[in-house]
């Protein structure tokens, strides 16, 4: 095991040390590197290919959200919140959403749950997309990129039929969602998840068997599972390594319980077994969009029911003073919930993503706090290219799966 | 906001909803094992227990607070072995002693539970840090004394991690932070430099 | 000494030093086009006819680009060095035999430039001097990812060059003589086996030594998925990612002419080069050569990129013990022939 | 024929030249691009003098091979680490000189004796030509008068080989050898990869039905509920 109080970036074997007669290469790997996703800065300190310490260096990104969440309405955090994680933004907007339903004690009903659901799992799949189509662009593969980011399209033209937006939805409303579903969208869902499938296995006959591949993935990056959660992890780098936590399946929220659905888990918590659990869980998700397709009321209310915490519909605010009323107060002050404070985690697709809000009983947080998933994932990186070669660096990353907007807020 | 209208009917709470299926444990506190064996082993340090929406928390001294999380990480019944997350929050307007409470959410994998540890800090006051015990709170407490300047003692790294090591005008997430900075900000290749808006938006007490 | 014959040399490298250039710009276009394909994608479609016109807009651009050289640079070698790949680049082609000989002008004209009795030796010399271009501008680039790819290109290349060179042992055995138009010659014979008639070309009785120098000719020429020295998402573009503008483009153009020349010579040496079914000719010898240019995009569209000790690994371990069981086999069949066994 | 010894002495000039540079060059570097220039102007006097074989050997070994490892190492060492590049010590730079001068009057020696004696060696163009070319004049040469030589010299260049491993990593060599003589077999995974990495025997093995095969000889363990695999994980207590 190793000695954690030792600082993170030296973390060398006996005949790895560090000596006079070595000489070193210090190799800054970005913040501009076509293969950090993003502004993420690790700097390497190599002796000729081989690394022998890794410091990760963040904050290139670093937009204050949290202080911005400070200072903003709660209904006005969820556009920010898409652009934390902006490769899956309906899970972020879902994390916080719940999270301040939990703090209000209101709930979304039925039909708005399923389609949270479906949507969450439809951006799982979107990040998965993109996560895939880096990591094997990271790793020489050129083709898979372009292929999972035309699928990638077909999950955004839901979002766009859905909300009107592609990338940074601000899909998620407090209380459920405001406006109706598009009566074609249940056709695109099911033509998609038709259709998913069969590009899976397209991506899997490009890579899984491929012995490059293989020789590349296989054996980097190991972490083990007691490892593995004395980092924190979450997420599939934990589930890679054999730790069965996914928040769906541990502490279900939405309706998740009422799901069918497996969870796979590594073997050997390799970047090869975590490659394996994304593409599983991407087949999973299909499965758990399937079964929300087949089980969601095809009417009925998707927003709660009116207490001040939500907006009102669109309809009664034209017709009846009230709701009138109640809609200028929620717009211009915003809805006070009570004091107190709460956690809620959902699985992110990057891991658990939990959202801690401190109310002082203002219409403004008084903290809002974003647990993001690739910010603990990120700092396993030196653990994992302990004695890995300057490529596995760039596998490595790319198996971590970060966004740096989630890792710098 | 009138009276009425927070009294406005509020939805019976089903009982599957995830603050209801006891993921925090039981909402008594008197019941509750974690607090039960952390009030028996710590009789000093532990300060009290607040339920809220089923979310337990105990507040310990912050002297313990590696003690504390180190028992309940291996204490062969409560186990919470996965430290979630590590954070602060500054207390400036709430209350006045001490300024700052550092918030350790636990959660155990094998019994599907979660716990809130708190502790107060004041000012230029260290907390032990939870290093030794988990690899991620490095960074965790990196970033806590990053944006909030608490000091973690017994951390092997302990610099900035967000912000630039040259930052110099404090920690941001602090209450008495303007939101746009104490400087005023300069935009390269303009002359004058952007006023200042001082403070954040009016903020409604309740 | 024979003035006229040089003149016609000259003249006949100028023409096919032309037609390569042309042929490598309009190998971009095909590469763009094929990836385009294999990836659900359309490709450079708007300059001119199916994008024909397309390298011209790219040669243009990287022209009029500013030639930029770093703070920090070796500043003779960083200028130099490009060229020094861009020149010895085509140099290969020269001892490639592209038909028999025809009458022009009441003169009998051979259609290769020169025929040197070492002309496999000299495609690989060639090959070898080629690294300089790589290794100079990655060390004169005063940058570290720069100096990483020079690294990488200097041990890969000597490891391949090695395969490159004892997987043409055997063909030497079975004719020889090291020179291409003699090995075309010996593949001009039928081949009876089992009452089949095929052609001798030496990719039916050198299949392994095929397959090796396929290889090593890919991780020769820098590609994927051997294109460790500018792997562009580990060393951003390798040895020159200091380069711009025209001196960006004659790495760029080496890059390609290398290909050319080297599914030239795979031809030649494997497939019968001009030797065809209906009419020998040149014609067949582009076609075939385009088979490679075709596995090259091919494998460039669909395979992931070694990391630098497997490929190493992969030279020693694997490929050079091959080639020598393969010059072992093909010794002792060859001895066995002449009865001297 | 006056082309031919015009051409030569051209060669010649920019060989010593070159040769010059690289004795002068401030810069390893620069050096070693010269040494490079006056080998190919060698080559090229081999092939005025029709010796196409030697000429196309001389690159491919000399140029190819042996200076591109020569700058590999230069690049390699920090040039800040070579402060005796050109100073050195007044003993080293008398004996450099007398060697030198040592190596010069040999040279000169075996020229002007051939020269003066005027005698060419058995191998004339007419012998040359009879067995068919240079190439074949010089394997015959090789592989029957110089046989031992030339066994010799493989034999040194071997220990040679095996020596420099052990020096430059010796206890690599050791760890390759350990798990070449426990795989037996060639490998392109990372050392430490999988092949080192088995989960523990008398693991309890995941109840049937929650394997699934994924590919590369892998499975993944499928968790249907929340319970499982928590407190052992799917693979047991690893060991690296």
């Amino acid at each position: 095991m190793i000695d954690f109080t030792q600082a993170t970036p030296v973390l060398l074997s006996e005949e790895r040390q560090i000596t006079e007669t070595r000489r070193e290469l210090v190799l800054n790997m970005g913040p501009q590197h076509p293969s950090t996703h993003g502004v993420l800065r690790v700097r390497l300190t190599l002796e000729g290919e081989t690394v022998i310490a890794c410091d990760p260096v963040i904050g290139y990104l670093h937009r204050g959200v949290e202080k911005l969440g400070e200072s903003h309405r709660y209904a006005q955090i969820v556009p920010w919140t898409d652009r934390t994680d902006y490769v899956a933004a309906p899970s972020n907007n879902l994390g916080y959403v719940l999270a301040v339903e939990k703090l209000c004690g209101i709930e979304a009903p039925e039909r708005a749950q399923y389609w949270r659901m479906i949507m969450a799992e439809l951006a799982r799949i979107a990040s998965h997309l993109v996560w895939l189509g880096t990591h094997a662009l990271d790793i020489g593969a050129l083709s898979v990129s372009l292929y999972t980011f035309r699928d990638r399209e077909l999950i955004l033209d839901i979002f766009e039929k859905f909300c009107g937006a592609r990338l940074t939805t601000n899909m998620m409303e407090i209380g459920g969602f405001s406006r109706e579903i598009p009566p074609e969208l249940p056709g695109m869902v099911r033509d998609f998840c038709r259709y998913f499938p069969k590009a899976i296995r397209e991506y899997e006959d490009l890579l899984t068997e491929n012995p490059i591949w293989l020789a590349r993935t296989k054996g980097v990056g190991i972490v083990e599972p007691e490892v593995a959660i004395n980092y924190s992890l979450t997420g599939a780098c934990l589930r890679g390594s054999g730790v069965n936590y996914d928040v769906r399946k541990a502490m279900p929220y939405l309706l998740y319980d009422r799901i069918d659905f497996e969870v796979p888990l590594g073997t050997h918590g390799d970047v090869y077994d975590r490659y394996l659990v994304r593409v599983e869980e991407m087949r999973q998700s299909v499965r758990i969009i399937e079964q929300c397709l087949d089980q969601v009321p095809a009417d009925g209310p998707l927003m709660a029911y009116e207490s001040n915490y939500v907006i009102p519909p669109h309809e009664t605010v034209m017709t009846t003073a009230e709701d009138m009323q109640r809609h200028f107060i929620w717009v211009i002050k915003g809805f006070s919930p009570p004091k107190g404070e709460v956690y809620h985690a959902v699985e992110h697709s990057k891991g658990e993503l939990g959202y801690y809000i401190v109310s002082d009983g203002s219409p403004i947080p008084y903290r809002m706090r974003i647990r993001s998933p690739d910010f603990v994932n990120l700092q396993s990186l030196p653990y994992m290219a302990q004695g890995a070669m300057l490529a596995d660096v760039v596998a490595l990353i790319g198996t971590i799966d970060i966004v740096l907007g989630s890792v710098d807020r | 906001m009138s009276d009425e209208r927070q009294q406005a009917p509020v939805p019976a709470v089903q009982p599957r909803q995830p603050w209801q299926t006891g993921y925090w444990g039981p909402t008594n506190p008197e019941e509750h094992p974690a607090v039960i064996a952390v009030r028996a082993r710590f009789p000093e340090a532990f300060e009290e227990a607040v339920n809220f929406r089923d979310e337990m928390t105990i507040r310990v001294k912050r002297e313990a607070l590696r003690e504390v999380v180190e028992f309940l990480r291996d204490h062969p019944e409560l186990r919470y072995n996965h430290l979630t997350d590590l954070t602060a929050v500054d207390m400036l307007n709430l209350r006045d002693e001490p300024r700052f409470d550092v918030v350790v959410q636990l959660y155990s994998i094998p019994r599907r539970q979660r716990l809130r540890v708190k502790c107060g800090v004041n000012d230029g006051e260290t907390v032990p840090s939870l290093v030794p015990l988990f690899a991620g709170a490095n960074w965790l407490e990196r970033e806590c004394y990053d944006m909030f300047g608490i000091v973690f003692e017994g951390h092997p790294d302990l610099r900035r991690i967000l912000l630039p090591d040259d930052w110099d005008e404090g920690h941001p997430l602090r209450k008495d932070y303007p939101l746009r900075g104490y400087r005023d900000y300069v935009q390269p290749g303009f002359e004058r430099p952007a006023p200042r808006v001082r403070g954040s938006l009016p903020r409604p007490r309740p | 000494m024979d003035w006229e014959a040089l003149i016609v040399s000259y003249l006949l490298g100028f023409v096919l030093l032309n037609i390569l250039l042309v042929l490598m710009a309009y190998m971009t276009w095909f590469e763009r086009r094929l990836v385009a394909f294999f990836q659900d994608r359309i490709g450079p479609n708007r300059t001119g006819p199916f994008g024909l016109l397309q390298p011209i807009a790219d040669g243009v651009k990287l022209i009029s680009k500013e030639d930029i050289v770093p703070a920090n640079a070796d500043r003779l070698i960083f200028l130099v060095a490009p060229l020094l790949s861009f020149v010895l680049a085509p140099l290969g082609a020269l001892v490639v035999p592209f038909g028999d000989s025809i009458t022009l002008f009441g003169r009998q004209i051979n259609l290769y430039v020169i025929d040197i009795n070492v002309a496999t030796l000299y495609f690989l010399a060639v090959g070898s001097m080629g690294v300089y271009g790589i290794i100079l501008g990655g060390y004169a680039s005063g940058n570290r990812y720069s100096l990483l790819g020079a690294l990488r290109s200097t041990a890969q290349v000597i490891s391949y060059e090695l395969v490159l060179g004892l997987s043409l042992v055997g063909i030497f055995i079975l004719t020889g003589s090291l020179s291409l138009v003699e090995i075309l010659r010996a593949q001009q014979r039928t081949l009876i086996l089992g009452g089949l008639e095929l052609p001798n070309w030496f990719i039916l009785s050198q299949p392994l030594a095929f397959v090796l120098f396929l290889i090593a000719a890919v991780a020769e020429t820098n590609r994927a998925p051997f294109d460790l020295p500018e792997a562009e998402t580990e060393l951003i573009a390798g040895y020159f990612t200091e380069y711009s503008g025209f001196r960006f483009s004659f790495y760029f153009l080496a890059e390609y002419i290398n290909m050319i020349v080297v599914s030239l010579i795979a031809a030649t040496l494997f497939l019968g080069g001009i030797d065809g079914p209906f009419i020998d000719g040149i014609w067949w010898l582009v076609a075939k050569a385009f088979i490679f240019l075709f596995f090259y995009v091919w494998l460039r569209a669909t395979l992931p990129r070694f990391r630098y000790d497997q490929l190493m690994g992969l030279a020693w371990k694997v490929l050079l013990p091959l080639a020598l069981i393969n010059i072992g086999v093909t010794g002792l069949v060859r001895l066995w022939g002449i009865g001297a066994l | 024929m006056a082309i031919e010894v015009l051409i030569f002495y051209l060669l010649a000039g920019v060989a010593i030249a070159a040769a010059a540079g690289v004795v002068l060059a401030r810069n390893p570097v620069h050096s070693a691009v010269s040494l490079v220039l006056s080998f190919i102007n060698v080559a090229a006097i081999y092939v005025v003098l029709r010796a196409e074989f030697l000429a196309v050997a001389q690159i491919i070994v000399y140029t190819g091979a042996i200076i591109v490892l020569v700058l590999f190492v230069l690049m390699l060492v920090q040039q800040q680490d070579l402060p005796e590049f050109h100073g050195g010590r007044p003993l080293r730079r008398a004996v450099g000189f007398l060697l030198g001068l040592a190596l010069l009057a040999e040279v000169a020696a075996a020229i002007l004796t051939r020269s003066l004696r005027g005698a060419p060696g058995s191998w004339t163009p007419e012998a040359v030509a009879a067995v068919g070319g240079n190439i074949q004049a010089i394997g015959r040469e090789l592989y029957s008068a110089y046989m031992l030589p030339i066994q010799a010299t493989a034999l040194l260049l071997l220990a040679a080989t095996i020596g420099a491993l052990f020096l430059a990593r010796p206890e690599l060599v050791e760890e390759r050898l350990a798990v070449a003589r426990r795989l037996f077999t060639i490998s392109l995974a990372h050392p430490r990869g999988v092949d080192t990495l088995q989960p523990v025997a008398e693991l309890p093995a995941p109840q049937d039905g929650q394997l699934k095969p994924a590919g590369g000889d892998r499975s993944l363990v499928m968790a249907r509920t929340a319970e499982e695999f928590t407190e052992q994980p799917a693979w047991g207590e690893s060991r690296r």
